[in-house]
């Protein structure tokens, strides 16, 4: 057992303060993405329309988008030089992915006081198939009075509302995703659990290029494919319920009794391995002492996603 | 709404009060139709013969705000009580015989004092035992309490005996004291509470080792789901579970079943976990 | 004008702190409504699950339902005892709301950790076809191990997850509710309607049966009906938009440069017009010095919903 | 990339510079594509005579991180620079001529100096005016700056004579200075900003009065859109407008046009408001 703060890897055993780490991989999948920035005349505006944007937007399973902030930006950094807050959003196709942002954005952007719509990636140099409607679906609201600005070879609209006009970006591009990186936190009790998980998100947080879109960052229905019942795709994942010790195959042992999940959805796969390692190593090192037991990984035997975050390599 | 209120009878012409009483007749639903002097003429089988309950019981009838029906008096050998009962209280003052709330299907049935064997069980020659409402018995119950049972919540504060919840399909069973041997043979689903493990101690033998593989091993548990009842009586029986650690195992695992025995660890046992 | 705290009303003049209150009402509409409750360990986690269940769900039109926090519960509110938090749901249909409330449930509260969800109006009563399921769709999820309790007459589910049991109620009631009332806060400049905005809805917010489901209880997107363009079924209202002043018919005067729309969504008439009371009220006491400078309320003529709110009515 | 540097000569064969040079030809396309005595053959129009482009200016040619097209000199009589300029810096040391930047489509075309009559209009017979990139001027510019423009962004540090934005369709064009008399007759769609009011004040007559109802009557207006200008000239230019209340007017609405002419109150003015 280590006292210290990296990881020992001998062999198959590796573990960080105390909490074993298994020596398995998360299984992630392929994403279509884009960045989104809102910016408002002060960060209450802007936190209420990211907040509306980014509800319900779990999983791609029913949300059909997966989305959350990445990051609050500071009025230097923003296209209009107003705090801002950068959003990752992450759909099946770019089709859906186009669909959903555009609705939500009608509902929770053009609609919020104050705020600004941009793309948070660079377009220029974008072919016109990868790029996504902004201003181009929403300008309409504007019934004919709508303004565009080509500023610096970009596209804008200024749409009449009630408190002036709502600037937004003609176009955002999309881009390559990586969806579905996860870690699983095995711990003593629930208290522990969600301790370790604050402690991971707190560290995973303020990361650029990846999110965590689940409640808070974490979700604890982790789901297996398919069920007794035909018409469900997903069912809950017998083997981490540990309320099912004992009836059903578990992978959990005497006192590991609650586990909580951290999925991340990213730009690269680097950014989710370095959120990983961060989340894990900061969970570890701050309830390593208090019940985290051990730290897992997801993965359908390496079948169905071609990204693979093996935790020793990540922790390495 | 109506209270009926049935005092026993000193004494029924003269013999002494250690007869058997068949008194699964007294039924809300039959009661509601009936006259007083129709219900006074009720046969009920007392020692294998039929007596008119007046002569066993004095009835009298008042109006009030929930529908009651109480029995008093010497019960221990009046069996029965509260069979079928499907809404309101059916309060007994004083230890009741067996088989009471027999097919219960709501309602609460509650006992100040001890309860027979058979609590909650099924009726007659039905298959499934009580289907809904709530038992509440401030004493010990026999054996056999929720036998067959399907729907509804046993609370009982005092202990229980053998066979608790044999051959259950589902509802819950609170037991405040000790239990007897045999808990959960047969059961399917459905939860037995333990306030006290010690009765589960004493089947340690059964919990893991080779004689019986009734029950799954127990694990820690947080039993979440008990803060939705809000019984008085029931948060009283369970405070140790809410002071010491919780464990859960699932009964009976010979038939493949899915119950539950929900219970505190004992307190050397805390140290541990 | 009046330097009193109670509307004057001489006839048609009726004034606030000085902030005129126009002779006109909101017009709503009846809607399909619920109340749900949250639960969870803490309150951290509950409001991580009721911020996911009420986001993008600000206007029926592509959100399809409305939803928002009706007001935080005390331990002691709770079916569970833990710290709640109830959320009013509306939509134009029966079906509708059953299908949003469900579906959001299971990507929303499901997945949250450590939560509860429950009916938030009393079962009891409500006939089977005024009933939307909750756990009796998310049961499912338990792949035959979740576990059924009737307790005092409600039925329950234990579905097991990965930090225990996630509880949930068989099913909710729905209600009547009416949706779409709303009033204006003309204002000087931006800055003071979003001060007054800002007010007014801190005096709804707390307010029971009541719900201001756009993105901080607000919006600067008031619509009229139809458009220019024939696939949109709502556009810009120009006589509120500032920036169409000299070239669109227009409602505001010399002086009026913003204007923000708090719309309410609420089981009762009542409820409704009690925080329109209480949120104008707010709104011109805060900022009758400030730059508010009147209070108005949109409606359709009153052809198209049958509950009108008539400001001289409701502040006198 | 490639950096072209034309350096105006100090006389050619002998006589003075009073010359009107036709400067049009002068193409980054055009000179792309070229070997350096091919550009010095090219045929310019000097005072209506067909003369060779290196009898005129002194070419140097070197590689370069951007593309570049510098012109120095004496060059107040040279017109039509940086017509149909398309990418790259098309850079003017010096006091150009009229008619620079027409029909320009992309790019940035600078002036340290002043310009002629109309800056960013349209190319020879053509009906519209510049149609992409950003025209600088530090100085001062003739009549008709933005005649008929359609899109693309024109600077101009100091004054704009009569007849600014006639016609536009599109664009921003941005005055630091003082306007002459005509601003958007005929402007269809576009923004003027007017970092200084006075010239439209001395319109007033026209901006509600019954002369002209070119205008719309101005209104307070939050010009927020400003801020996605990032040119460090752009602000400078508008910094009053960040500082005072700010009004704008729609133009021409005697053509139904729906042009934006923005503008900041004077300091008296911004006391009412």
């Amino acid at each position: 057992m280590s006292d210290g703060k990296l990881g020992e890897n001998n062999g198959d055993l590796l573990q960080i303060n105390g909490v074993r780490i298994e020596a398995t991989f998360a299984e992630a999948f392929d994403m279509k993405a884009t960045r989104i920035i809102i910016t408002a005349m002060d960060e209450i505006w802007a936190e209420h329309a990211a907040s509306a944007m980014s509800g319900f937007g779990t999983s791609v399973i029913d949300c059909k988008l997966e989305i959350d902030v990445e990051r609050r930006l500071f009025p230097i950094e923003t296209p209009d030089g107003r705090p801002g807050i950068a959003l990752l959003a992450f759909a099946m196709s770019g089709s859906e992915l186009e669909k959903q942002i555009v609705r939500r954005a009608g509902q929770c952007v053009l609609t919020c006081p104050t705020t600004a719509l941009f793309a948070g990636l660079p377009v220029e140099g974008v072919p016109r198939d990868k790029r996504m409607p902004l201003g181009k679906s929403l300008r309409f609201f504007g019934d004919g009075n709508q303004i565009s600005k080509v500023i610096d070879g970009t596209r804008y609209w200024r749409i009449p509302v009630m408190d002036g006009e709502f600037i937004c970006q003609h176009e955002a591009p999309r881009t390559a995703g990586i969806g579905g990186g996860n870690f699983l936190l095995v711990a003593r009790d629930i208290m522990a659990a969600s301790r370790a998980a604050r402690a991971a998100i707190g560290a995973i947080d303020s990361m650029p290029d990846v999110i965590t879109p689940f409640p808070g960052g974490v979700t604890r229905s982790g789901s297996k494919v398919g069920s007794k019942y035909k018409s469900l795709i997903a069912s809950t994942n017998n083997e981490y319920c540990p309320t099912l010790r004992g009836i059903t195959n578990s992978q959990l042992g005497e006192g590991e009794n609650a586990v909580l999940e951290i999925v991340l959805d990213g730009l690269t796969f680097e950014s989710i391995a370095d959120a990983m390692r961060r989340g894990i190593t900061a969970a570890c090192e701050s309830c390593g002492e208090h019940g985290l037991v051990a730290v897992t990984a997801g993965n359908y035997g390496g079948k169905l996603g071609r990204h693979h975050f093996h935790l020793h390599e990540i922790l390495s | 709404m109506t209270r009926w209120h049935f005092r026993r009878r000193a004494s029924e012409s003269g013999k002494p009060l250690t007869q058997s009483i068949d008194a699964s007749a007294i039924r809300r639903e039959w009661l509601c139709e009936k006259s007083e002097s129709e219900i006074n003429a009720l046969e009920i089988t007392v020692d294998g013969l039929a007596v008119s309950l007046g002569d066993v019981f004095e009835l009298s009838i008042a109006s009030s705000e929930d529908t009651q029906i109480v029995i008093e008096g010497e019960l221990d050998e009046v069996h029965g009580l509260g069979t079928l009962h499907d809404q309101g209280d059916f309060r007994i003052v004083g230890n009741a015989g067996h088989g009471i709330g027999s097919g219960m299907t709501g309602g609460t049935l509650s006992v100040d004092g001890d309860a027979g064997d058979y609590v909650g069980g099924p009726y007659g020659a039905h298959k499934v035992g009580m289907a809904g409402g709530v038992i509440k018995i401030t004493g010990h119950v026999g054996s056999y309490a929720g036998h067959r049972m399907r729907r509804g919540v046993i609370l009982v504060h005092g202990n229980a005996g053998q066979m608790l919840a044999a051959s259950a399909v589902a509802g819950t069973i609170c037991v405040g004291g000790h239990v007897g041997q045999y808990v959960a043979v047969g059961m399917k689903r459905g939860t037995i509470v333990l306030a006290n493990s010690s009765g589960l101690v004493n089947q340690a033998d059964e919990m893991g080792g080779t004689s019986s593989n009734r029950f799954s091993p127990p694990m820690r548990f947080d039993p979440a789901f008990l803060n939705l009842y809000r019984d008085p009586m029931f948060d009283e029986i369970t405070l140790s579970l809410r002071q010491l650690p919780v464990f859960r195992t699932r009964a009976d695992r010979t038939v493949g079943g899915l119950g539950e025995v929900i219970f505190p660890a004992g307190a050397e046992l805390a140290i541990d976990v």
